[in-house]
C-alpha cells in the first residue's frame, strides 16, 4: 500500500521533472521532503513530524558551498538565544558524576528507545573530554580542561549551560544537538553536564 | 572418566587405537568426537583460579615460550583475534583464558604430534582484561598473559 | 624467568591496579597510539571472514527454485542481462525500463521475486534484515551477489533523466536535517578526518571518501555477528539520527543510494568486507 | 540444519593450514532477548578435525568463543588430494561435519 503510495509520488515527479532539463534548487528540496514523507514510516517514538523542519533546520540543510549570509545566519541565533530558559533557582552546576554518564550514554529519542527512559547527550560520540577516555570523537572540539581554562565565572556558567540548551543561539547551524530547546535532556540533566565541564573535580578539569 | 582419558592422551593410544579405528572403517570420522568429552568443570569455573584449578593447573609457571598474539585495543569485544604460539617443546594442548569474563575458560586445543603448536581462534570479552594462554608441555603447564583493552564503539546508540 | 600465576591475593591485584591508574599520566600522544592500534585490530580481523558463510547461503538460494512459480532467480536482470551476476553491483542503482523505475540492488530483487517467482510483495519484503537465527534472503543474496563485482570499478550511470532526478533527490537527503537532534547525514559525513567516538567517518561529499564507503558494504559487522547490507546501513543511520524507520525498497532509500554510489564511481567495489 | 562449514586448506611444503568458518550463534546464554528474558546457551562444544582419519586438532570450547566461530592452524604431513574432514559438536547435541581436499 505505502510503496504504490510512494511509487506514485515519484511518478508525479518524474512527470514534471520529464519537461525540463533539470529541476530549480527549490523545487528538488520540496520533492525530496514530499520523497521522504512517501519514504519513512513512524516507528516507536519517531513519528513523520520529525521530517517537518523548523527555519533553523530548513535554512541549515545545505552543502557548504551554499554558506548563509551574515544577516541570516544572526538571524538563527538572535531566535535560538531567546529559545534558552535559565533555571527558576539560579543553580547552573549540578552533579558532574551524574554529568560523566549522561555524557557517556547515546540512547534516547531513537525509534527502538524506551520513551520513558531518561536520553543520554553522548557528549563523548563527537568531543574529548576526560584524559582517561579514550574513545572520543573529534566532530567537535576537545573539551579536556574545559573549565581549568575557563574558570567557572556566572558568565561562564551561563555561557556553558546555554550553549548545552541550544547551541545555535551562539553559532548557527552548529552540528551540535539543541538538548533543551528540542526536549532532549531534562534542567537537571544539563545542570549536571555543566557540572562535568567545569567543576574542578571533574575528571574533565584534572 | 576424565582422568583416563588424560592417561590414554598422555600415553598417546587414546588418539592412536581411534585413527586405527577410523583407517579400519569402524568408526567413522564424525565419531570422533564421542571420544572428546567437555571439561565442564573447568569451562563452569567462574575465577581464573577455579578454571585452572580444574584443568589440573594449580601453578603454571610464566615462560617466553609461550607467544601470544592478542590486539592491545579492541573496538569491540564481541570478536577478539587471539593467536597462540608455543615453543615450548612437547606442547600437548593450549588453552585460553580471560580472567575477567564471567567464566574465563574459553577455549582449550588438544595438539597431537605433528600438529603445529600454533592456534588462532576469536573470542568474546565482557570487559578489559588480562587474556592467558595455558600451554601444557610434558605434562607440565606455561603461561603468558596480555591486556587486552574493549573500548566503546559507534555512535553509542 | 618463572613465577607462579596466582600468587597475589585478588584484593592486592586490584589495588595495584588502582595504584597504576592514579599513578601514570596518560601520555598526550595516547589517543594516536589508540588509533594505531585499533588499525593492527582492524587487521588481524580481515583474515577469516564470516562474511563468507552468507555468500555461499546466498549463492544456493539464487539458484534454488522457489515461491509460487517454483523457479530459481537465474533469469533475474540485475542490468546486464538476464541471470548476469558478475559485475552487477557495481552499476546499481539503475534505471531499469521493464518496471520504468530506478532501482537498487534489493528492489530489484524483490521485483525478480514477485514476477519472476511469485511471491507477494508483503511476502518477499517481510524480512529485510536479518537477527540471529531469523535469518534475511536479501542479506545472503547480497552478500553473494555483490562478492560477485569484487574487483570491479565502480560505474553507475546518470544516463536516464531519472537516474539524475534520484541523484538529485538522494543530495537533497544527505542534507536534509530534521528530528529532536538536528541531524542529516552530512552532520556526520560532510568533514574529512573526523572521528565519532573512535571510527573514522567518511567524508561522503567527496570522492574518496564515498569511495571507502561505499564500496565496503556490505559487511560482517563483528559487533552483531552479521552480515550487513549498504540497505541496512543506510536504515541504522536514520534510526541514530532519530528519524522514523525509513521503508525497504522505499523511493527515498534508492535515491540516496543513486547518490552515494554515484559518488564512488571509479573505485573498485572491494566487499564483502568486514567491520566493528 | 546448521550450515555448512568454510574450510580452506593450503599446502607447502608439506605443512597444512587449515581456515575454518563455523555457522553458529555461540549464545553465551548470559544474554537478555528484547522482552527481557535470558536466552539460554547454545555453542559449540567440541570439535575435531582429521587429516586421512588421523585427529589433527581437537578442541573443547566455552560460550567465550566468538559467534560465527573462526579457527586456524597447521599440521605437517598432508599431501595434494588428502582429506580433511571437520566435526563440531554442540550442547544441544546438534553436529555437523564437513570435507575439505588439499588443492
Amino acid at each position: 500500500m505505502n510503496s504504490r503510495r510512494s511509487t506514485r509520488a515519484i511518478l508525479a515527479i518524474a512527470a514534471v521533472a520529464a519537461g525540463c532539463a533539470s529541476m530549480s534548487d527549490q523545487e528538488a528540496s520540496q520533492k525530496a521532503l514530499q520523497l521522504m514523507k512517501a519514504s519513512f514510516s513512524e516507528r516507536g517514538q519517531a513519528k513523520l513530524d520529525r521530517l517537518d523542519q523548523d527555519e533553523a533546520q530548513r535554512l541549515c540543510s545545505k552543502p557548504p558551498s551554499h554558506e548563509l549570509s551574515k544577516e541570516t545566519s544572526a538571524r538563527i541565533e538572535k531566535e535560538n538565544l531567546a529559545s534558552i530558559r535559565y533555571p527558576a533557582d539560579g543553580k547552573l552546576i549540578g552533579d558532574w558524576k551524574s554529568g560523566e554518564r549522561i555524557a557517556q550514554n547515546g540512547q534516547g529519542k531513537q525509534f527502538n528507545d524506551d520513551p520513558k527512559r531518561p536520553s543520554g547527550a553522548n557528549c563523548y560520540a563527537c568531543h574529548q573530554l576526560s584524559r582517561q577516555e579514550i574513545s572520543f570523537g573529534t566532530i567537535g572540539p576537545s573539551l579536556y580542561q574545559y573549565g581549568k581554562l575557563r574558570g567557572t565565572s556566572e558568565a561562564i556558567q551561563r555561557y556553558t549551560y546555554g550553549k548545552v540548551y541550544n547551541s545555535q543561539g551562539f553559532t548557527a547551524c552548529s552540528n551540535m544537538p539543541r538538548f533543551g530547546h528540542n526536549g532532549i535532556l531534562t534542567e537537571q540533566q544539563m545542570k549536571d553536564v555543566t557540572a562535568l565541564l567545569l567543576d574542578p573535580e571533574s575528571p574533565v578539569n584534572k | 572418566m576424565n582422568r583416563s582419558r588424560r592417561n590414554a592422551l598422555k600415553t598417546g593410544g587414546g588418539a592412536g587405537l581411534l585413527a586405527m579405528l577410523i583407517a579400519a572403517g569402524i568408526v567413522r570420522p564424525g565419531d570422533a568426537l564421542a571420544q572428546q568429552q567437555w571439561n565442564q568443570a573447568a569451562f563452569n569455573g567462574k575465577t581464573l583460579r577455579e578454571a585452572l584449578q580444574a584443568l589440573g593447573a594449580q601453578s603454571p609457571v610464566a615462560s617466553d615460550g609461550v607467544v601470544i598474539k592478542v590486539p592491545e585495543i579492541a573496538e569491540n569485544g564481541a570478536v577478539v583475534p587471539v593467536a597462540v604460539e608455543s615453543r615450548i617443546a612437547g606442547t600437548q594442548s593450549i588453552t585460553v583464558l580471560i580472567e575477567k569474563n564471567p567464566l574465563p575458560l574459553a577455549a582449550s586445543f588438544e595438539i597431537p604430534a605433528g600438529t603445529e603448536p600454533n592456534v588462532s581462534t576469536r573470542v568474546k570479552m565482557g570487559e578489559s582484561s588480562d587474556v592467558y594462554a595455558l600451554v601444557k608441555a610434558d605434562g607440565k603447564f606455561f603461561f603468558a598473559k596480555k591486556e587486552v583493552k574493549i573500548t566503546i564503539g559507534g555512535c553509542g546508540g | 624467568m618463572k613465577r607462579p600465576l596466582v600468587r597475589l591475593g585478588l584484593r592486592a591485584r586490584l589495588l595495584a591496579a588502582g595504584a597504576l591508574i592514579v599513578l601514570v599520566p596518560a601520555a598526550p600522544s595516547f589517543s594516536q597510539s589508540a588509533v594505531d592500534e585499533i588499525a593492527k585490530y582492524r587487521q588481524q580481523l580481515q583474515d577469516g571472514n564470516p562474511a563468507e558463510l552468507w555468500e555461499a547461503r546466498g549463492e544456493a538460494l539464487w539458484k534454488t527454485k522457489r515461491g509460487p512459480k517454483n523457479v530459481s532467480m537465474e533469469a533475474c536482470d540485475l542490468g546486464k542481462g538476464a541471470g548476469v551476476v558478475k559485475g552487477a553491483y557495481a552499476e546499481l542503482p539503475r534505471y531499469f525500463a521493464d518496471a520504468d523505475r530506478v532501482m537498487d540492488l534489493e528492489t530489484r530483487l524483490v521485483h525478480c521475486m514477485t514476477t519472476q517467482q511469485g511471491f507477494s510483495f508483503a511476502e518477499a519484503t517481510k524480512r529485510p534484515f536479518g537477527a540471529g537465527a531469523s535469518r534475511s534472503d536479501f542479506e545472503a543474496l547480497a552478500a553473494w551477489i555483490t562478492s560477485e563485482s569484487k574487483g570491479v570499478t565502480m560505474n553507475v550511470a546518470l544516463a536516464h533523466p531519472k537516474e539524475r532526478e534520484a541523484y538529485q533527490l538522494g543530495e537533497k537527503m544527505f542534507y536534509f536535517r530534521g528530528g529532536p537532534h538536528d541531524f542529516a547525514c552530512a552532520t556526520c559525513h560532510g568533514e574529512t578526518g573526523k572521528r565519532i567516538r573512535l571510527q573514522d567517518l567518511p567524508n561522503l561529499t567527496e570522492k574518496a571518501g564515498a569511495q571507502l564507503a561505499y564500496t565496503t558494504w556490505p559487511a560482517y559487522r563483528v559487533s552483531q555477528g552479521e552480515l550487513r547490507t549498504f540497505q541496512w546501513r543506510l536504515n541504522d543511520c536514520y534510526r541514530q539520527q532519530r528519524f522514523p524507520e525509513l521503508k525497504f525498497t522505499s523511493d527515498a532509500s534508492i535515491a540516496l543510494t543513486a547518490f552515494l554510489a554515484h559518488n564512488a564511481n571509479g573505485a573498485a567495489f572491494n566487499a564483502p568486507a568486514i567491520k566493528r | 540444519m546448521a550450515d555448512p562449514m568454510r574450510i580452506r586448506v593450503a599446502e607447502r611444503d608439506g605443512v597444512v593450514n587449515v581456515r575454518i568458518l563455523m555457522s553458529h550463534e555461540m549464545e553465551t546464554g548470559q544474554r537478555k532477548d528484547s522482552a527481557g528474558n535470558l536466552v539460554p546457551a547454545h555453542f559449540i562444544r567440541n570439535v575435531v578435525a582429521t587429516h586421512q582419519g588421523r585427529t589433527v586438532l581437537s578442541a573443547q570450547w566455552g560460550t567465550a568463543v566468538a559467534k560465527n566461530p573462526f579457527l586456524e592452524f597447521s599440521f605437517k604431513g598432508g599431501k595434494k588430494g588428502d582429506k580433511i574432514s571437520v566435526t563440531w559438536e554442540d550442547n544441544k547435541g546438534e553436529k555437523r561435519t564437513d570435507e575439505a581436499t588439499i588443492g
